[in-house]
């Protein structure tokens, strides 16, 4: 797929919670094509300890409206100088970068999305993408308080939506992994993003039940577009690169001890 | 409009702006971004004899305006580049220069004589940063004897255009250059990246798999360029400067200072297009002072 | 609330944060902002046997994440130190170390002698990172030979600690502190400038006076880091870590790698309170982390 | 004079040309006692290319408003910074510094004020405490062209203003010191601020006249307090330091070739 240099513009930059932004951003030409599971870097500027861009997830592109969204997570000072650009503010994007989610190869399949924390944000895209093609989709979405599960409303669009919180203030109180829908229910394909530990367990619950398993996995980038392989992980094909292989890895191809 | 060519010994750039080894992968990964045939060349991946996996992550750390990096020279061997890579880049229409590294004398050696038959590599360019394994893992380019060492075997075997390119971590660069200059090599480029290191306090473990890793960035580039001017004013072949050139202005300090051909890094991962943008900078600054060639700034620095 | 003390050889000092030679001149110019007693130590402008002009303007160059400097140790020399400088910061509740520099081994001598009556001076550092007029000019500490020589001849004339601080423009910095800590060095303290340049373009000229200068600043702290982690793996004494350090966890990154004690140099222009907020830090981290006491961090950082 | 280390809020940042800025600063506390001449040191935040603080002249201090006045001229990364702050930002000052412009013993004595592009920035406080100490005052003030004249209104509260620009679109076609004035009148001291070539044709003038010449030097800075040496100029004692023995020294005691 062909990558872009692009100046986004900002649209909206809607203050989700304390830590959560979603970046509304649209162009005046038409997006370009982008895959769920796809990310793109992102430049920050007047940020005097940022130096490199910053990756981030796709988390939703709406063609209707010509919008790409980013879900954000503020963590250091990168994040906090995006949570503060402003409408009409303009954004330097590189994208679409990495591979995507693939999609399940029968139509019947059932599909279960986990996401945790941050790791939500491409699952919105890809939910919006496997209800399009016709598959029935559930989201499982973990966080550790009710504040903390971000529009919910958003997924429910694509299917139905269960939670969980460590503190018990929205859905089940525990991990997603821990929730009772992974008691009865059989998924033929399972994808997930968030933090490893999380995904580790996920992986191992995919194996279990011998679901399909797709891990959406977070790196240290520099250059996001397989240049300087400084974001290589261990594959049964040695190292690769996550920011061309990646970011989305079937479990089979990790060397994780799950 | 300047005239922007420029030799470098036997190599003739269209203009002196080229990209560093290991930041601009094999050029193709930038295509969609720019016309690749708009630069001076592009140096490719380090290149060794035989494949290697790098290192573990975590391979890089942001620091400072820089950032470390532990990449460990993965790649696919040297047979893997001349049957796989070589047909995709060999037409691009700039300069494919390929960096060759190596753990032992011999690598080098082997490695050089394979790529000395490819038709479209103009140059190889000996990364001699490298540690020895043979001598405990000094790096070659830390001591005279050991950077003269390799570049007289493998100038014995290589007949194109031989650029050593020089370690920063060293107490005097210069002699150094003068060392491979005398065993033949027919230019220089500096600098590779200055050793560091960074620490994640919280896991109070070293952010690299590696511990230390190399510094590269605009943090380094008053240290590159000072290296710059020192060896351009101790050899008679000609230097290629880099480290942490972000923009034209910062090549132009590079030429001033001594180099005929300058290499952009890692600003090319914040700014896939700097390369071009540096180009059209260097033109810029030409024409503003009146010059007709951009050889009239290589070493006009007024001191 | 974390216990602090920490002792650098016969040195006591209330915390581990003293404030670098040359950055926070004799520390009455910061008294406005903060209380000096609050912090471990600070290590006063570079003295020399007779007074110095220093080089001509200009002197600073600001650099990506940095700074160069070219002051050339002006001071007035130590005879000036001892009678009116001395009386207005001896009773500063605080380490006062006077940092020590010279051309010539005898310079360093005299120098220390006068400074060991100093009933309040409990510390000098050796900067041997001035040029030895009588070599060349190269900088004593960039051989093992000439450092060894300056630090055994002031070990025999200065009674108190010794600190040598080291210079980082080396191959290797372990062996020059192995050849200190064998002269009698009490610790050392790392790193001193790394050399650079800049140069304005339009005007095609070095920005500063002397051509080449000293780069400071966040831009050389992975350089610094490695260096200190080098260095406290080889040598025996403790070892005093400084670079770049603008808040408390740069500062926690030296300890961990190795450092008893850190200076801050640059970050105090940026903001003259950053010492006291960096005790602060290294306070609230101790105390996050369940250490009782400072020396626990120290050289803590697992491999 | 004790130092402060102040966080300051933008009251106004008014945009007086393309080039220029006027930043008015309040304070909740009383703002610290400040004389003419000199400067603060000004932390820029958000500029990835700045690393220092910036020195700038106290343009002007009105107490009864509570209010500091900075001149800004854009001439680089921090300066845009400084020219893009909003009201209601914060901006940390260290004040006051450097010496101050003299006062004449005399008190008949006649004070000409020349200032150029940047340079008029300390004239207006040190008119406003001229006239208040009950002197007469005239500002030659010089500029490239009339847009780059700023706020004579200021100027005329507190004397006589006279003006050239190079292109004549404002007063007399010329440098400051081919100014008419200079032929007739006769001024005791003479007060100057502005590009060093500029500043060295003011000395040469008061020279001839045989007046008492004040002038404030710039130089590369970085601490602004005296603890780093790097801010040096050549005088009949030695190097001395701008940023505590200057900004402004008198000629006599500066090596210049006048
Ligand atoms: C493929 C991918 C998709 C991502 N998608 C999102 C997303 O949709 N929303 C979101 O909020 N975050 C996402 N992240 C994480 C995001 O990139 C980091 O949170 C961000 O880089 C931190 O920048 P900072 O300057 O705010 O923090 P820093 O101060 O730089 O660091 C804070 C923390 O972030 C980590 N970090 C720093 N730089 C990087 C980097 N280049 N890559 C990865 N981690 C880093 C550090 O280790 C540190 O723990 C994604 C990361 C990857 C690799
Ligand atoms: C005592 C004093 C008072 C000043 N008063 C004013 C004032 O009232 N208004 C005003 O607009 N400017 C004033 N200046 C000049 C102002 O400090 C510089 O224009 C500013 O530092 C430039 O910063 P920058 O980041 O925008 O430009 P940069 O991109 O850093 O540089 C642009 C130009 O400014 C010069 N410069 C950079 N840093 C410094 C520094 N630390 N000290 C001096 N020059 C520097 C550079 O040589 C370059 O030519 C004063 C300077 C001094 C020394
Ligand atoms: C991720 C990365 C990988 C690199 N790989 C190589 C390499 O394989 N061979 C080599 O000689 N230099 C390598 N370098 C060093 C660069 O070519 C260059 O010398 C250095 O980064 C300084 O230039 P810069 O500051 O413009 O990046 C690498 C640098 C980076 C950042
Ligand atoms: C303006 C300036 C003057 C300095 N003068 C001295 C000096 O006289 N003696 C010395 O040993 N080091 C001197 N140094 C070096 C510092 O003490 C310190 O080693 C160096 O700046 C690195 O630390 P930093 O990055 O925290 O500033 C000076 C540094 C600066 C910036
Ligand atoms: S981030 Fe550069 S190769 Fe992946
Ligand atoms: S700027 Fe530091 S002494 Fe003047």
């Amino acid at each position: 797929m062909k990558k872009f240099i692009l100046d986004l513009k900002i649209k909206e930059n809607r203050k989700l919670s304390d830590q959560y932004s979603l970046i509304i951003l649209t162009s005046t030409e038409k997006l370009p094509e982008i895959l769920p599971g796809q990310f793109a870097e992102v430049r920050i500027d007047g940020s005097s300890t940022t130096f490199l861009r910053r990756p981030l997830s796709i988390h939703y592109v709406d063609y209707e409206q010509n919008e790409l969204w980013l879900l954000i997570q503020v963590v250091g000072d990168g994040t906090k100088r995006l949570a503060a650009l402003k409408a009409e503010d303009s954004l330097n994007v590189i994208l679409p970068l990495g591979n995507s989610y693939t999609e399940p190869e029968t139509k019947s399949a059932k599909a279960l999305l986990v996401g945790g924390g941050c790791g939500v944000a491409p699952l919105l895209y890809l939910g919006a993408h496997l209800k399009r093609s016709g598959f029935e989709v559930t989201f499982l979405l973990g966080a550790r308080s009710k504040r903390d599960l971000l529009q919910l409303c958003e997924y429910e669009r694509f299917g139905t939506v269960y939670t969980t919180t460590e503190d018990g203030t929205h859905g089940e109180q525990g991990f997603v992994t821990q929730h009772s829908l992974l008691n009865g229910s059989n998924f033929d394909y399972i994808y997930t993003c968030g933090p490893t530990p999380m995904m580790k367990a996920v992986a191992r619950y995919a194996a279990k039940t011998k679901a399909n398993c797709e891990v959406s996995l977070e790196n240290t980038m520099a250059c996001g577009i397989g240049a300087c392989l400084c974001c290589v992980t261990d594959t049964i094909n040695g190292h690769v690169c996550v920011c061309t292989e990646g970011p989305v890895f079937n479990i089979t191809r990790l060397k994780w001890q799950i | 409009m300047a005239n922007l060519n420029i030799n470098i010994g036997r190599l003739q750039l269209k203009n002196p702006v080229m990209t560093a080894s290991g930041t601009f992968g094999y050029g193709t990964e930038y295509s969609d971004f720019m016309d690749l045939s708009r630069i001076g060349g592009i140096f490719v991946k380090g290149t060794t004899l035989r494949e290697r996996q790098g290192n573990p992550y975590p391979r890089m750390a942001e620091t400072p305006s820089g950032m470390l990096n532990a990449v460990g020279l993965q790649n696919k061997g040297v047979d893997y580049f001349i049957n796989h890579i070589y047909p995709t880049v060999k037409d691009i229409d700039t300069n494919i220069i390929v960096n060759v590294s190596g753990s032992t004398v011999e690598d080098y050696v082997e490695t050089a004589e394979k790529l000395n038959s490819l038709e479209k590599i103009p140059a190889i360019e000996l990364n001699i940063s490298c540690p020895n394994v043979k001598e405990g893992g000094m790096a070659f380019g830390t001591s005279c004897l050991s950077a003269a060492q390799v570049v007289s075997s493998v100038r014995r075997v290589y007949k194109n255009e031989l650029i050593v390119k020089l370690s920063p971590n060293v107490t005097d660069i210069s002699e150094i250059a003068l060392a491979v200059e005398a065993e033949g090599a027919d230019s220089v480029s500096l600098i590779n990246t200055l050793l560091g290191m960074a620490i994640n306090i919280e896991r109070r473990k070293p952010v690299l798999s590696t511990i230390t890793g190399g510094l590269s960035g605009p943090a380094v580039k008053p240290v590159a360029l000072r290296m710059v001017w020192q060896v351009a004013k101790a050899v008679k072949i000609p230097v290629i400067g880099l480290g942490g050139i972000m923009n034209a202005a910062d090549a132009i300090e590079f030429m001033l200072a001594g180099a005929s051909a300058i290499q952009i890094g890692t600003a090319n991962f914040i700014d896939p297009t700097v390369s071009i943008k540096v180009v059209d900078g260097i033109n810029e600054y030409l024409d503003r002072h009146g010059f007709q060639s951009v050889t009239e700034i290589i070493g006009a620095l007024e001191i």
